[in-house]
């Protein structure tokens, strides 16, 4: 097995102070007081700062040690009350057997970071696919445009806010709003007044 | 049987079964009056319904029996559904597709989109014209019989082109021109294995050629001599070709081209095709039978020379015999045909060319010339009457030495063997991902 | 007449293959730029089959995401509830007995054959055989019968759930797998003696489709692809989730045995032979299971779990076709904050461009079924 | 290997490949595949005889209508949504189905939706389990909206019980009014008390200003 994700937590600090924001946890209450939202997680990762993306990932990707060969998965949350759009990416070593996370915050009006397709052709299809859902804007990518939606989709349906069309060319295309969905919103209050009232008969009034 | 029956039928006009015309009414007028011209229409009419009854009928069961052989060879049931054990499925399926509607592509090239099925089913059942069924069972005893089964066998050619290039379909036109890639190739070593044997019967007639094969089955040209018989391996893997079934099916690679040729065809249409596909298989497993295991012939020297010298009604019956002789032989060759689709992957199209050109026609060649060669050294009787006998051994026996040679190797794919553990320094060259950018 | 000196005039194609298209194995577009019968150069068109399974994982209880995964990887449903539970388990910090993790060691373990199957009998159709198909669908059919009797259903289980597995096994089942896998040796020779060895076969799959290692892991391919290319990467080995690094099995990779290392029939002979150690794996956590003890499940289905505020997991298991990750993030609600699924077909079939250039069209269908992708989880 | 080498090969993989599907067609035990008995072939009675159903095979759901207390926890967890429920635990109404301490008027399941995750049969309350999975699986149909199954009779739902269920809205509204007008009226009653009560704690305590003081 190759290094922890602590371990490569320390050493990315080491060598790149000035690129990364935030690293662990305890990173995240020092760094970002304001921001009590920021995501801990279970396993460590490393805040990049958006301008410096690009070369931290270039590091991971050619220091010796780590030589982070295979990228995983691009993942990107939409954290509209702290109007951020975070840019995960899941990077994994063959040679080495080990795993990291690199995040990136990216301004929710204008989310642009630096494509890696140079540096993974893997990122390419995951690009497009968090360009087309998210609406990031991944600079320097070869053929950004969508890919699981048509071409002419309007908006990133993975966005908080996004709201369904009513039609797409003429096809209805909602979400799916019949009689179906019409349950009381008291039926939990219900269903606890009927389990009361059960437990009463059963248990009788003594209980 | 039935089909049987109203072959004999046909074969009317031979004279064999006296059949009092004349006497019906509107055709019996015609006759006297224009017998010069009524007397060959009615007789082509009479043919041409036979040999469509014929085709229909074969092509049902046929493709019955192959779906009951897929089955099998699949564990499963096979159609069920419609009468007992499915047998009336391809009926019905039949009905459907004469039922279905005929739609014609919008930007297809209408004449040649439909004349082309049309070419191709006139080609097939041309084929059936020369084909020999009995003593006096055969529409025409052409003397070039077996020149004319190869060209009316390449008019197919001219109709898969119409078809696919008037269809407007670029499925259509790949098929078109794996199609007709396939067929024109793998007419040299068809010819050529025509000719290997038209050189030892002396004879491109189809009847003399089956004639010359009576007596015993090792007179058969299969056992002719031991080329004849690589050579008749070589035609029945031409004749695949150029009936297109598996492994030769990529004209209509329904897993790369949709299907092919007849893409955007449906229904009577599509039907025609698809009975001339069928009919393709039944004739060149029957001109195979006939060039190789005896055509109509029984194989049994006292019964051939019964059914020659027969008169009258035995003659009837010795031409019925000779129909369930042929056709059991042809049939036979049909089932090997489908055994072999339901095992076999498809080959790619350099391959199939390869197939034709590298390994088919110097093959052929050699079973011309070699063919030949031993006909003219041993001059069929090195051995006086045993010799036929003789040659039969030594084809039996090459072939069965091959087949103990394959089975007496391992198998090809030892699982027990190809899992041995790698070690760790085999594995791990892992190559360098990064440097890429 | 060709005058001499005068070039014969070509004219470039643009093939359209699919969406419906039976080689593509399901809605996949490929755009085809073909020279003749030369594929050229090939673009791919996906998201017909798109469902918005992340966005409809934020609307829906954790358990209720359950079903949306089985329809992910619809071949491979057992592996997709596997993953995500393990996500969820991570995320929610549950405990699950021995006796559930070995019962679903052997469940998925039946899964990946039933996957594989599927993956070997279409590609027997792909290249036109079409018998080893059917013998492999009959096998198939005997562990979704297995399936049935445990889960009640025959394609999405919805069965490993956050917990442990949904229902307990009839007491005969232990016995059924082992009969099964019985079998399962023999008639895997029977599909060498079929396909895998078939001379026909072997000419259309050998040095078509030449996936190089590095090529492989720079687009991001997994599983049997990437192990098809010669590496030896399997993360029930690397990392071991379940009871993994308890049971013993090999991981086979490509050798090149008829042509270069990484070929189609490289890719091929790996989902052959991980079928057989899959049966090693089943027979090891059977035993393991019959003398485990515990409960099935340790939380009830229908409560709903709520993981701490802000926890995000990235939880990657080893599927059939390649390595699949849950990314779930947790508010502290009920229902997840964001579920990202990293489905390994999509990675594998990005590659199929890059290998497919030069090759002729039947080869284009041979390198797509090599790749063996599943349409559901690509589009998800 | 060669030309002739792979000649060679070739034909004895094809010769090797022929002897397996050789060894299935002659041997009928092979067969694995049963033919269905399609609905209309089978007897009135047979219609769950479909031969090796194991005992957890989810099928189309039954209803135990007398012990379902409409709760809604099914309809609640469904994934697609494709539960219905109406009824009132007000009061009676007339025609309605009876369940425990509750009139059904409709309950319906749509199997153009439904995907048998068996969520709903998990959710269903400990004091009712009304709700299961049955072993009948044969629901085809020619057109969408008869996959709608209505539970209560096990039939399927037919546009005679949509009508049953429009009017029946109508009571069932009515029911829900009184029992808000009763609730009102009891909430006014209480209130009232609540205030009496208040007064006259107010009037003792006005009357004993000084109590609390004395603790002082």
């Amino acid at each position: 097995m190759g290094l922890t994700a602590s371990e490569i937590v320390e050493r990315v600090r080491a060598a790149l102070p000035d690129d990364i924001i935030v690293a662990t946890e305890d990173d995240v209450a020092e760094a970002d007081e304001t921001k009590k939202k920021a995501p801990e997680t279970i396993d460590p990762f490393v805040l990049a700062k958006p301008e410096s993306l690009r070369k931290v990932c270039e590091w991971l990707c050619y220091e010796p040690d780590l030589r982070f060969d295979l990228l995983h998965c691009i993942s990107n949350i939409d954290y509209p009350d702290r109007n951020v759009i975070q840019v995960i990416y899941h990077l994994d070593s063959i040679r080495h057997k080990h795993t990291f996370t690199v995040k990136v915050d990216l301004d929710r009006a204008d989310p642009k970071v630096e494509s890696m397709v140079p540096l993974w052709p893997a990122a390419d299809w995951h690009e497009r696919e968090s360009f087309d859902l998210m609406g990031v804007i991944h600079t320097g990518h070869p053929n950004l445009k969508r890919i699981l939606c048509a071409d002419d989709w309007v908006g990133h349906p993975l966005r908080k806010d996004y709201e369904f069309p009513e039609e797409y060319h003429g096809i209805p295309c909602g979400p799916y709003v019949t009689e179906y969905a019409n349950i009381p919103p008291e039926h939990e209050v219900w269903l606890k007044e009927f389990e009361a009232e059960d437990a009463a008969k059963r248990g009788g009034p003594s209980s | 049987m039935l089909t049987g029956l109203l072959l004999a039928a046909g074969s009317a006009g031979r004279g064999l079964i006296d059949l009092d015309l004349t006497s019906l009414p509107l055709v019996g007028e015609m006759l006297a009056e224009h017998p010069t011209i009524a007397w060959p229409l009615l007789m082509l009419a009479i043919g041409c319904g036979v040999v469509i009854g014929y085709i229909t009928v074969f092509s049902l069961l046929a493709v019955y029996a192959e779906r009951k052989i897929s089955a099998f060879m699949q564990s499963r049931l096979g159609p069920m559904e419609v009468g007992p054990y499915g047998l009336l499925q391809t009926a019905a399926d039949g009905l459907k597709l004469l039922a279905k509607e005929d739609i014609i592509p919008r930007d297809a090239d209408k004449l040649l989109y439909i004349i082309g099925p049309i070419f191709v089913f006139t080609g097939v059942w041309l084929s059936f014209v020369v084909l020999p069924y009995g003593p006096d069972l055969i529409v025409a005893d052409l003397n070039v019989g077996l020149l004319f089964l190869a060209a009316v066998a390449s008019i197919e050619v001219v109709g898969v082109l119409m078809a696919g290039w008037a269809s407007n379909n670029k499925w259509a036109l790949f098929g078109t021109m794996r199609m007709i890639t396939q067929l024109v190739s793998y007419e040299i070593p068809i010819g050529l294995s025509f000719v290997a044997v038209v050189a030892i019967s002396g004879s491109l007639s189809m009847q003399e050629i089956t004639l010359d094969q009576q007596g015993w089955f090792w007179n058969w040209y299969l056992f002719r001599n031991p080329f004849l018989f690589v050579g008749f391996f070589l035609y029945f893997i031409a004749s695949l070709a150029e009936t297109k079934r598996a492994p030769f099916d990529l004209p209509e690679a329904e897993s790369e081209l949709v299907a092919g040729f007849h893409t955007e065809y449906t229904g009577m249409r599509f039907s025609l095709f698809f009975l001339a596909e069928y009919a393709a298989m039944y004739v060149v497993s029957a001109t195979a039978a006939v060039l190789f295991l005896g055509g109509w012939c029984t194989g049994f020297a006292f019964i051939d020379s019964w059914m020659m010298e027969s008169a009258g009604f035995q003659r009837v019956l010795a031409n019925v015999v000779g129909l369930t002789s042929i056709t059991i032989k042809a049939w036979f060759l049909v089932a090997v045909m489908m055994w072999l689709r339901w095992t076999l992957p498809r080959i790619r199209l350099d391959q199939v060319m390869y197939v034709c050109l590298k390994v088919l026609l110097p093959f052929s060649f050699g079973v011309l010339v070699f063919s030949t060669l031993w006909e003219l050294v041993t001059d069929g009787t090195l051995f006086g009457d045993w010799w036929p006998l003789f040659q039969f051994l030594i084809s039996i026996g090459g072939f069965g030495l091959l087949m103990m040679n394959f089975m007496a190797k391992e198998r090809p794919y030892d699982i027990e063997a190809d899992f041995r553990p790698l070690r760790h320094s085999e594995v791990h060259a892992a190559p360098d991902a990064g440097a890429r950018g | 007449m060709i005058e001499a000196g005068a070039d014969i005039r070509t004219e470039e194609f643009l093939l359209n293959m699919g969406p419906q298209h039976p080689a593509t194995h399901g809605v996949l577009r490929l755009v085809v730029r073909t020279d003749g019968e030369l594929v050229l150069d090939c673009e791919c068109h996906i998201g017909y089959l798109h469902r918005c399974f992340e966005k409809c994982a934020e609307g829906n209880p954790y358990t209720s995401v359950i079903p949306y995964t089985d329809r992910m990887d619809y071949l491979a449903a057992m592996c997709n509830n596997q993953s995500f539970s393990l996500a969820v388990e991570k995320l929610a910090k549950i405990e699950v007995t021995d006796r559930a993790r070995w019962m679903r060691m052997a469940t998925v373990e039946l899964q990946r054959i039933a996957s594989h199957l599927m993956a070997v009998g279409t590609y027997g159709l792909d290249v036109g055989a079409i018998t080893a198909f059917l013998h492999c669908f009959r096998e198939r059919e005997r562990i979704l019968d297995l399936f049935e009797e445990m889960s009640g259903q025959r394609l999405n289980y919805s069965y490993i759930v956050p917990g442990g597995v949904l229902y307990d096994w009839p007491d005969d089942m232990p016995k059924k797998i082992e009969n099964f896998c019985d079998q399962m040796e023999v008639r895997i020779r029977e599909y060498n003696d079929l396909l895998s060895g078939n001379g026909i076969f072997i000419k259309r799959t050998a040095d078509i489709g030449v996936l190089p290692a590095d090529v492989a892991i720079a687009w991001g391919c997994t599983g049997p692809v990437l192990r098809g290319s010669g590496i030896k990467r399997d993360l029930r080995k690397d990392r071991p989730y379940e009871f993994y690094d308890q049971v013993e099995f090999d991981v086979p990779v490509g050798r090149g045995l008829h042509g270069t290392l990484g070929d189609c029939w490289d890719r091929y002979w790996v989902r052959v032979q991980e079928m057989s150690e899959s049966i090693k794996i089943i027979r090891q956590s059977i035993s393991k299971y019959s003398t485990s003890t515990g409960k099935y499940l340790t939380t009830p289905a229908n409560k709903q779990l709520r993981p701490p505020k802000g926890e995000a997991v990235y939880h990657t298991t080893e599927n059939p076709r390649g390595e699949l990750g849950y990314y779930v993030v947790s508010d502290g609600e009920p229902i997840p904050y964001r579920v990202k699924a990293r489905a390994p077909s999509f990675c594998n079939v990005a590659v199929l461009p890059e290998i497919s250039r030069g090759t002729m069209v039947a080869d284009l269908v041979a390198i797509l079924g090599s790749l063996d992708i599943v349409l559901g989880e690509i589009d998800r | 290997m060669g030309y002739f080498g792979d000649i060679y090969d070739v034909s004895k993989s094809i010769l090797t490949g022929m002897g397996v599907t050789l060894k299935y067609f002659v041997n009928p035990k092979t067969i694995t595949t049963v033919q269905y008995k399609r609905p209309e072939r089978r007897g009135e009675g047979e219609l769950h005889e479909v031969p090796h159903l194991p005992d957890m095979h989810k099928g189309i759901h039954y209803l135990e209508t007398e012990e379902c207390i409409m709760c809604w926890q099914c309809a609640n967890i469904c994934p697609v949504d494709c539960i219905v429920i109406e009824g009132t635990r007000d009061g009676e109404v007339e025609g309605a189905y009876q369940g425990n301490r509750a009139n059904l008027t409709r309950f319906t399941i749509d199997y153009s939706l439904c995907i048998y995750c068996n969520l709903c049969c998990e959710a269903c309350p400990e004091t009712s389990t009304c709700i299961h999975m049955g072993k009948e699986f044969d629901f085809t149909s020619y057109d969408q909206g008869s996959l709608v199954k209505n539970l209560l009779t096990d039939e399927k739902f037919t546009k005679e019980d949509l009508r049953f269920t429009t009017n029946a809205q109508s009571k069932i509204e009515e029911l829900a009014e009184e029992k808000k007008r009763k609730a009102a009226e009891a909430q006014a009653a209480r209130k009232a008390a609540a205030a009496a009560k208040k007064a006259a704690a107010a009037k003792k305590a006005a009357s004993t200003p000084d109590t609390p003081a004395k603790k002082d």
